[in-house]
């Protein structure tokens, strides 16, 4: 390692560090967009296997290389921008879109040590991007000029602050157990406990005593994301495709990779916020990023079997369901959650 | 603690420049022979006939109007929340700490319930 | 981290306390009342009203508490104005039932429950001793009132009121908060009395301070609209429903005075000769601008309005002239007299909205100096209550106003600001001419409505007290001016 | 000039930039797209000193929450700014006046030599204190009076928004699957006898 940062400062001077960083980013964006594009295929097969198909198969062995193939499509189509259209802000809603969606992942920890921005106040700065998500729906319905588009962006953007609320609510009553908005702080707390102390590492993690809000957390996740049974704001079948209708080439991928990198980045986030992130679940396995990527392809599988298990919620209910549900039960549990470590019975010393 | 955030400003440009790229090379190597079908907004085969900027309904300012003041009031615990343990673990403080923001929240919960029974939070 | 914390304790903020506890109960109860009447809201929160006056009697003492870190004062003028204040929301509320009643347009339970929030905002602004905490209760109130005024939501005029208060309101509390943070830049602390001592005992940069100081006076001047912050007072009292224009033109004057007082006399006392310069301008012009504005005015509401422009420029002359020439010995009867003038004019114009709303029926409002043709013809009794208030507001004497003013402009001379008397003078002989003007209408023209008064009878015994008190208190106004006086000096030091 | 210096411009000339769009951008759509810059590059101005909650506070509440509901008017409302701006020159001299009074007082402020908040009164910065951990521990004793007074403005906020918003509940028409389960066929068919009718 020294020797690579010697070598570095010798070749790009007082740049290197700005260099260093850069890399760094590259070796996070790169296998996140890998995992954007067989998170795809995985849907596809998932799905596909459970309503008994088999999926793509054709693209390369085992379908392997159906993403690729559907990428070099896209790139090839043309991006159309509807003669009513605002150009600029059709223009730049997929941008908006995705920014925040990456940008979140600067300060994602994978281990004890291996972050790229360790900073205090991680968790609000996810929460703070990730309230910016809002603005590449709403502006690329309302720049296509289109009423489906609108629509399915006025829908989003009510949905998508709805849920936010729970989500915030669920993320006091963390830093209540764990004391820090520090993300790796967060997992290291979960890390000990009674049941810690006897191996069973997994039950001393946030999911059994905040349950409620763990099982708040993902499905507001879901929501957030648009994605099945919430995805309203698509609703193929009564707005054809919402606030992307009009989008087409790569300005739709850039939506679709901001969707797919969005739902990986609540799976990561759920992970470690409520299941220990790289903490391994019994004592004597060794703690490792293993762990967490092996959580966050359980947590995407949720996303995949929702989609392939439920039919899509009305929108009064969606509503009904963030704000008469999710808000009371989070305030709730924020008050058990005082009320127990004030009472003797305490487990977060 | 400035220079943890100067990735973050990186990852922010890098993220921009991600977006941006796709759409770059899409114009590039993608075809453009548009027509006015082609370039017409999407409906259900009628021509448009009216701009799609509509009036909404009032529901969707009051369910914005009331995220403020959620989100607000989330700001506001947040601080709270981070020194939580520490108020637990003296004694002087403990309960205090906790019936202080017991009150703030019982008192936004009845602005809460006031909404709720009146309907704003229906949507249908 | 928490080892050396000791509890605030909350006895001296007890009626705030009751209060949003009431308030509170009071919006979840009105949740399930029925009745458009909405009796038992009324009952509560008149009930409620006389509790915090209980309690604030109560919980009194000649001492200066502090409480909440030095945020919170409790001192007797702010029990005081706290009484007060409690006594002119009461009369208001009684005033508007009917009112509000014949209106179907008004949500009744949010009425009395934004009312109460906004009485909590002035008892807030009274105690503060903390730029903040006055903040928040000068925007817990301004938000409160706002919103009152555009409760009547079929009303065009109304939501345009509302708009432009609104807007002015936000901009007067920006102005406040730039002349506060710019006080905080040269002293370095947000507590009003630790201000003060600090500009006592610290040479502090005297530019920097002159700015905040001067936005902190424009702040003031909007919020007790004088000239030439008052662009907002005449729509407003036009365009409010007339319940909400007598809630807003009684109460939040003393929650307005009570903050000059903290601000001005508690926190920059020191830098008395800068803010009485300033003051001495806004004075002149609104006694001015004021008095000729509502001569042409042909609505009662914006007659009143202009009225009530020039009775704050007069005020202000109370205060203007607490210091001369680094000289304090009448500052307690500068600031007195200020209080007195400020507390009659609350009584007298309670009593003046009072009578106009008794005028009005469902869809009619009796806003027209018009409506007031002959009223002498139709209620003998009510026209002479009426002729009180403007006798009252006139100066006249044997009348509370005559007093008012008279201890003003002893103040004024006692510093010897001749001129300023003379002119305060000439503007009030100015005043007395549109007041008289009514009572001239009254007496002397032919009604243009015969119908007798109608309204229930408690309320006419009211509106009958409110009248004769301000007759009373001008017989005998000794003893309110010796409240005020004992007040003012128990809570100064 | 080191690094954040130079930050400190970027960031500075973005924020002038937007703030100047803001008010002159045609469609208004895009003026509020500019003031969500402003805000964002402002949250890095703060974060430059150090307030890094306040920075995340800034756009978490004001990005993420109130901008939306700006957004929301603009585009639902669809205001011409145009009509608006006819008054701009009979205000200028007004605006101006205030601007150039305000351009002085910061420039009295950032060039008096006199202007310092006393030393003693600023808290030293510890290296690895957390600013949210400060702010709680002020918020939750110092500070608790304005803490439960900014709770009752939020309060009061709700209920004004709801009173002056809302005009109780939709006469929508929809269906109650319970209802359509539960009716029968009598609820529905009435069988009548009557005599045949003659043709004639």
């Amino acid at each position: 390692m020294d020797t690579l940062m010697q070598f570095g400062t010798g070749v790009f001077g007082t740049a290197w560090p700005a260099v260093w960083t850069l890399i760094k980013i590259v070796l996070i964006v790169a296998p996140l967009m890998l995992g954007v594009a067989y998170l795809t295929y995985a849907e596809r097969k998932v799905i596909g296997y459970m309503q008994v198909r088999i999926g793509p198969n054709r693209v390369g062995p085992l379908g392997l290389l159906q993403p690729i193939a559907d990428g070099v499509k896209l790139l090839l189509k043309e991006i159309v921008v509807p003669s009513g259209a605002n150009r600029f802000l059709f223009v730049i809603a997929p941008m908006l879109s995705l920014a925040p969606a990456l940008a979140a992942w600067a300060v994602v920890p994978f281990t004890d040590t291996l972050v790229l921005a360790d900073i205090d106040a991680s968790l609000l700065y996810i929460l703070a991007i990730g309230s910016m998500g809002v603005y590449g729906v709403v502006l690329a319905g309302w720049a296509s000029n289109s009423k489906y588009a609108f629509l399915g962006a006025m829908r989003a953007a009510a949905q998508i602050v709805s849920y936010e609320i729970a989500m915030g609510f669920a993320l006091v009553v963390v830093l209540m157990v764990s004391g820090s908005l520090n993300l790796v702080d967060i997992v290291q707390s979960q890390q000990k406990g009674t049941f810690a102390d006897m191996g069973l590492n997994f039950l001393s993690w946030n999911w059994l005593p905040l349950l409620p809000l763990f099982v708040v957390y993902f499905i507001s996740g879901v929501a957030e994301t648009n994605r099945a049974p919430f995805d309203v704001a698509e609703g193929e079948s009564e707005i054809v495709a919402g606030f992307h209708v009009d989008y087409s080439g790569m300005a739709f991928a850039v939506f679709f990779l901001a969707e797919y990198a969005e739902m990986i980045l609540i799976a990561t986030l759920t992970s470690l916020l409520f299941l220990g992130g790289w903490s391994s679940p019994v004592a004597f396995l060794p703690d490792g990023i293993v762990w967490l990527l092996a959580k966050i392809c359980f947590m995407l599988l949720f996303f995949l079997w929702f989609r392939a298990t439920f039919p899509r919620y009305r929108y009064d209910h969606i509503m009904r369901l963030g704000w008469k549900v999710f808000i009371p039960l989070t305030v709730v549990w924020l008050f058990v959650v005082g009320i127990w470590m004030m009472s003797p019975l305490n487990i977060w010393k | 603690m400035l220079e943890n955030y100067f990735p973050i400003l990186m990852f922010i440009l890098v993220g921009l420049a991600i977006g941006v790229l796709p759409v770059l090379m899409g114009w590039l190597l993608a075809p453009s022979r548009p027509d006015s079908e082609k370039l017409s907004p999407y409906e259900c085969g009628f021509e448009a006939f009216e701009d799609a900027r509509m009036k909404f309904d009032v529901r969707y300012y009051l369910i914005a109007i009331i995220f403020i003041l959620f989100d607000l009031e989330i700001a506001f615990l947040f601080p709270w929340a981070t020194v939580f343990k520490d108020i637990v673990a003296s004694e002087p403080m403990r309960f205090f700490g906790f019936i202080e923001v017991a009150i703030f929240l019982t008192i936004i919960l009845v602005g809460d319930a006031y909404a709720w029974a009146k309907g704003a939070l229906d949507w249908e | 981290m928490f080892n050396d914390f000791v509890a605030p304790s909350l006895y001296p903020a007890a009626p705030e306390i009751f209060l949003l506890f009431m308030a509170c109960v009071i919006l979840l109860v009105d949740l399930g009342v029925k009745s458009p009447r909405r009796t038992l809201t009324f009952v509560l929160t008149q009930l409620t009203l006389l509790g915090c006056a209980a309690i604030t009697l109560l919980t009194s003492n000649t001492e200066v508490v502090y409480t909440f870190s030095g945020m919170f004062v409790d001192d007797m003028m702010a029990d005081l104005l706290k009484l007060l204040v409690y006594g002119a929301v009461m009369l208001a509320l009684f005033y508007s039932r009917e009112y509000i009643q014949d209106r179907q347009a008004i949500p009744k339970g949010e009425y009395f429950v934004l009312a109460l929030l906004a009485t909590l905002g002035m008892l807030v602004m009274i105690s503060a001793n903390h730029f903040l905490t006055l903040y928040l209760g000068l925007e817990m109130m301004s938000l409160s009132l706002y919103a009152m005024v555009a409760l009547n939501r079929e009303s065009a005029i109304s939501t345009e009121a509302a708009m432009k208060y609104f807007i002015l309101g936000a901009l007067a509390s920006g102005l406040l908060l730039y002349g506060m943070s710019m006080i905080y830049g040269a002293t370095g602390s947000l507590e009003i009395t630790e201000v003060g001592e600090r500009l006592y005992t610290y040479s502090v940069d005297k530019s920097v301070l002159v700015f905040g100081i001067v936005f902190l006076v424009a702040g003031l001047a909007f919020k007790l609209g004088v000239v030439p912050f008052h662009m907002w007072v005449p729509d407003v009292y036009h365009g409010a429903p007339t319940s909400v224009t007598l809630f807003i033109a009684a109460a939040p004057k003393l929650a307005a005075f009570a903050i000059v007082m903290r601000l001005l006399v508690s926190g920059l006392i020191t830098q008395a000769a800068d803010w009485q310069g300033m003051l001495i301008v806004l004075s002149v012009l609104s006694m001015g601008i004021g008095n000729l504005v509502a001569i042409a005015q042909t609505n009662i509401k914006r007659m009143l309005a202009y009225s009530a422009i020039s009775h704050m420029g007069f005020m202000l002359l109370g205060i203007v002239t607490g210091v001369v020439g680094g000289d304090a010995r009448f500052a307690l009867n500068a600031y007195s007299s200020a209080m007195f003038y400020v507390v009659t004019y609350v009584l007298t114009t309670l009593a003046g909205f009072g009578l106009i709303m008794m005028l009005t029926r469902a869809g009619f409002e009796s806003d027209e100096l018009d409506d007031f043709k002959g009223l002498n013809k139709r209620s003998p009794w009510f026209a002479a209550m009426m002729m009180f208030v403007m006798l009252s507001m006139a100066g006249i004497p044997f009348f509370v106003g005559f007093f008012a003013k008279f201890s003003v402009l002893q103040a004024v001379v006692a510093a010897g600001y001749y001129w300023l008397a003379v002119a305060a003078v000439l503007f009030s002989l100015v005043g007395a001419f549109y007041y008289l003007r009514v009572v001239k209408l009254m007496y002397f023209d032919e009604p243009k409505i015969q119908e007798p008064i109608e309204g229930p009878l408690f309320i006419k015994v009211l509106v009958s007290a409110n009248g004769l008190a301000v007759a009373a208190l001008g017989l005998f106004p000794q003893f309110l001016m010796s409240l005020c006086a004992y007040a003012l000096m128990r809570s100064l030091t | 000039m080191d690094f954040k210096t130079t930050v400190f411009f970027f960031l500075s000339a973005i924020l002038i930039f937007a703030g100047l769009r803001v008010i002159t951008a045609r469609n208004p759509v895009h003026a509020v797209l500019h003031l969500i810059l402003a805000f964002f590059t402002s949250a890095g101005l703060w974060l430059l000193l150090q307030a890094e909650f306040l920075a995340m506070v800034l756009v978490m509440v004001y990005i993420g929450a109130v901008m939306v509901l700006f957004l929301f008017v603009v585009m639902m409302l669809d205001i011409n700014l145009d009509q608006l701006r006819q008054g701009f020159w009979k205000y200028l001299p007004l605006g101006a006046v205030i601007g150039i009074l305000i351009a002085i007082e910061m420039g009295m402020v950032l060039g008096s030599r006199y202007f310092q908040v006393l030393d003693s009164e600023v808290p030293g910065v510890a290296a690895n204190a957390s600013n949210t951990r400060e702010l709680g521990a002020l918020l939750s004793t110092d500070y608790v009076y304005p803490f439960e007074l900014a709770a009752v403005v939020l309060l009061v906020a709700i209920v004004a928004a709801v009173a002056l918003t809302f005009r109780g509940p939709k006469k929508t028409r929809y269906t109650d699957p319970a209802a359509q389960i539960r009716v029968k066929a009598a609820d529905r068919v009435r069988v009548v006898k009557m005599p045949v009718e003659k043709q004639d």
